[in-house]
């Protein structure tokens, strides 16, 4: 994927998280305070702004999206997500595409970023947790071709795994024993960070690459 | 009624009162709802300009002589809907700047750095932080980035909440009331031209000997949510409840105000704990509409239980110091005094909120 | 939740919420309805010990050091259930003694005659009186039984509310939040040892050019009456509400607050009238659940109104003054100043709700 | 009527109160700030109660009546009924029983006084109202003995009468057209004054003067 590709990503991304705002939100409502879904659009909605005029290289939009999320989201997934996106620019200085092998070391940027900022191991039923196992899975298998579905799967397999966890971190650990059963909202819009990713990739038909 | 009539044809409710879910109307005086915060500060600061200037666009409030010449600066905020905090506590002798994020949303860490270098006059700026995820978050990031442009900068954290069980591996308790007794006395210390160091440790004891715990009657309505943060029978309260209508941790059937005063007391006294001889401040905070009346009610249990303790209350805030909207309850606060907090508590501030004369 | 386990088994709430009609439960932070005022009072005077005493058994707040010498004594008061009024405006600058009734209900003779007694030290004493039929009537005695055991002793009635049509013929215009301007200018006026004619006639002159008009969103409920004083619909509001929930003048749909701000400000401005050039005192009330944030919001659309008309504020208290217990919605007054008056405003003042330093 | 006979009014006159309590406060919800049936109950009961221990003349059990009501009502209708109340008082003084003739006069100085307190002349559509036709009337049938009955008849029409008109004094004023066509708690008040005192000078049964 090269800048234009990642773009286009972010901008569907954008588009997603408008589209499911309410339900995000009401996710937040049953174990945190109810605002995930509009935190997360008022970032994405300026992203999208910003990425009209943007011309600039591949870590230049990572860094684009980690500032715009930074300043714009506020609460605990803005400097999460801008601490991710921030460590993925900093890891792809310098280059131009991602390929195949970038992915494994990629995702670990990511999720250890996410991993200090929010001081968690794993385990706290955070968005944590999901960004953890896709970049271990991912590391695990090196050699392998990393395939978007693939990320997609795990992804979506941990979100799903977590709902049965007592939250310990962030405001759904206040809830207790009561949080058990419910979805983490950042774990489901990690999700579908990754289904627009492989939306994505789907859709430029192309090379096959990343299939 | 001719004055009403003559006016044209009322505005319909859509057009402005838009983002309500469910269509069911909110009830608030506001115009749009995404501009309430923005409102109230301007509101704010035109009802106080000798005392408050704000930061345009930035959510932030400023002591109108910030920065103070050989003064620490402090900084507090977090999501809007809790006023008068922290805009109300901006003054001589208490914070040099808020930092206001949208309803119960932390603030973003470039306004944060807004309101640091506003305030920095050389000597140094502590944050002082609500323990909530968000904001320990935000106000990370804004002091790496402060002290990456070479700014003397450091934070503390409040978790003065006892309903929330505490532990390293969790979020541990979060931040309520206590909160403003902490911006009273680290304010009264930096105002004494102590240093940077000095005023963190002050305001670290200080975090060390407060408790607080509250209660909640009815939920409260944010204006862009527009419905309840959560649903409570007519005869049910949550004890416990946090200052963003997070979840409690019990619910019960409604108490008298003797019982209920007395539950919370317990639980924050034993969680110290407070002992006999201690000299305490206390606050009685309202959660945004209950009545002063009723506050005052509760003020006279709580002083009941004190006797009963044999612990001396050396000074009271009853009122409203950290709201949650609309929210019908209330927290209560005790602060286990040493001599030097007592006189601090004691000294001048001049904020909108909190006055108090040279003594 | 051991904590709240180990208790005995809850009182069951008709043993003490009981004098609830129709079945209802009243949320309210409380214990006995009858004993609410007592309660609240006792609760004030343990917070305030430095500023308040009472007076067993009859309802009066007196200021610690009342009777002051050489100082005109000023009293005032009516029904409870308008807290901070008026026992927070008791301090030196403001009331000498506040005397409450019952909630909504002007206090008895005897008790006015208290206070009356109490506070004077030979200077005379002044009663501020708001315009409603018990409050005229019991002060109205109690200054003619104060006056037959040779205490100087007059009154002033405060009818600042333009939603009411002022006429000989009736009751005439209601005394609301306003009169707590003529507590301050009084107040300052015979802190400056001014005589009895002299403080009377600079409150006199000052109701002259206080006006005010209020609007509620929600009816209130008092403790014992346990129901709502009135009903709205989900989407209605009315307008002209008096401060114990009579009927105001108009009941309307819900409206922007520039919109709600601007019908109040255009009748209470026709009014007087204020015009280009004056300067004024504003105060925006907030009815007991009113959000500060909201009020916020309010006075920023009040000075767009000001500024639109040329008017110049100098002054804002934005919060709540006189409730109307748990009412939501707000009151607008405004205050028409002269040289005297704007000076009398910016004296010093101590009471619980109002502080200023000297300047 | 005796001290003894007055004294027995005023107790069930008491009762009477207590028992109507809501109703009158309901009134008082429609027009006024809804606690005339508080305010009454609150005065009255400490009537019965200083009763029971009362022992003086004629005077002095109005007297009683009158400070009772000052010093416990509050609101409008404390002074109101207390004024007139002393005022017939003042009237009895020296006498140890109320006689035919001089029902008018006694009823003419609690009218006056409560007209004079309330500063109303008539026709706002308040207690006075009651108070006045039953004075007037009495004394306009100067000469004919005066009978509880009657008292009661022409203060029940009274009351009923002012039903449509608009409220000029008191909180019911500020209703301004809406206050029309309801009752008026202190006029309604007023009127069991005049039953109670109806009743009680039918059970003494004895000699039938007053029938
Ligand atoms: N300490 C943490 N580490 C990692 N993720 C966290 C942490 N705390 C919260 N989160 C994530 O943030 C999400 C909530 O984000 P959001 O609702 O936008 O912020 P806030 O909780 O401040 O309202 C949670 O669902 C969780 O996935
Ligand atoms: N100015 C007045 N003159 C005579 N009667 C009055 C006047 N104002 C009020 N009243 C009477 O008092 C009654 C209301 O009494 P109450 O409800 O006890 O007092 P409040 O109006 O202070 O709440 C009214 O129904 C009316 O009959
Ligand atoms: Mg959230
Ligand atoms: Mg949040
Ligand atoms: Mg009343
Ligand atoms: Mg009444």
């Amino acid at each position: 994927m090269n800048a234009k590709d990642v773009a286009g990503w972010f901008q569907r991304y954008a588009d997603v998280i408008e589209e499911k705002k309410a339900w995000l939100t009401e996710l937040d409502s049953a174990v945190g305070d109810g605002d995930h879904g509009a935190n997360m659009a008022r970032g994405w909605k300026e992203v999208r702004n910003q990425l009209k005029t943007f011309e600039g290289g591949l870590p230049e939009v990572f860094l684009l999206v980690s500032r715009t999320l930074i300043s714009k989201v506020g609460g605990a997934s803005g400097p999460l997500y801008g601490t991710a996106f921030l460590r993925m620019s900093m890891f792809l200085k310098g280059k131009e595409e991602i390929g195949h092998d970038d992915w494994p070391a990629l995702l670990k940027a990511a999720s250890e970023g996410i991993g200090q900022r929010g001081k968690v191991n794993g385990g706290e039923k955070t968005m944590y947790d999901v960004w953890a196992v896709v970049s271990e899975t991912a590391e695990k298998r090196a050699g392998e071709p990393v395939r978007t579905s693939h990320l997609l799967e795990w992804a979506r397999e941990k979100a799903e795994a977590i709902r049965d966890l007592r939250a310990l971190k962030g405001r759904a650990a206040y809830l207790g024993d009561r949080s058990v059963g419910h979805r983490d909202p950042g774990a489901e819009s990690t999700v579908l960070l990754f289904e627009t990713l492989h939306q994505t990739v789907s859709s430029r038909g192309g090379n096959g690459r990343e299939r | 009624m001719k004055w009403l009539r003559k006016k044209k044809s009322h505005i319909p409710l859509t057009e402005w009162n838009t983002s309500i879910q469910g269509g069911s109307l909110l009830k608030k005086v506001m115009n749009q709802p995404e501009q309430i915060v923005k409102e109230m500060l301007e509101g704010m600061i035109l009802a106080h300009p000798d005392r408050l200037r704000g930061i345009k666009e930035s959510g932030v409030l400023l002591r109108t002589d910030a920065p103070v010449e050989g003064k620490v600066g402090l900084v507090s905020g977090g999501g809007s809907g809790h006023e008068p905090a922290h805009g109300g506590f901006v003054g001589k002798g208490m914070l040099d700047a808020a930092v206001a994020g949208e309803v119960f949303t932390s603030p973003t860490p470039d306004r944060i750095l807004e309101a640091i270098k506003a305030v920095d006059s050389g000597k140094g700026v502590l944050c002082i932080v609500k323990n909530y995820t968000g904001d320990v978050l935000n106000f990370e990031m804004a002091v790496e980035l402060a002290a990456a442009e070479g700014i003397e900068v450091d934070s503390v954290v409040v978790n003065d909440d006892v309903a929330v069980e505490d532990s390293t591996h969790t979020t541990g308790r979060r931040g309520i009331a206590g909160t403003l007794f902490v911006h009273k006395v680290a304010g009264a210390k930096a105002e004494s031209g102590a240093t940077l160091p000095e005023v963190k440790e002050t305001a670290r004891k200080a975090i060390g000997r407060i408790r607080s715990m509250g209660v909640a009657l009815t939920p409260c309505t944010p204006p862009e949510a527009g419905k309840p943060s959560f649903t409570l029978e007519e005869d049910e309260i949550e004890i416990g409840i946090g200052i963003h209508g997070e979840p409690g941790v019990k619910r019960t059937k409604l108490l008298p105000a003797s019982r209920l005063v007395r539950t919370l007391f317990d639980r924050i006294r034993e969680d110290l704990p407070f002992k006999a001889g201690d000299r305490v401040a206390v606050m009685v905070n309202g959660m945004g509409s209950t009545p002063l009346m009723e506050l005052n009610v509760v003020h006279k249990e709580l002083m009941a239980c004190l006797r009963e303790k044999e612990m001396k209350m050396v000074e009271a805030w009853v009122g409203e110091y950290m709201t949650s909207l609309d929210m019908a309850g209330f927290s209560l606060t005790l602060f286990q005094l040493d001599e030097e907090l007592e006189a601090l508590l004691a000294q001048p501030a001049d904020s909108v909120t909190i006055r108090r004369g040279g003594n």
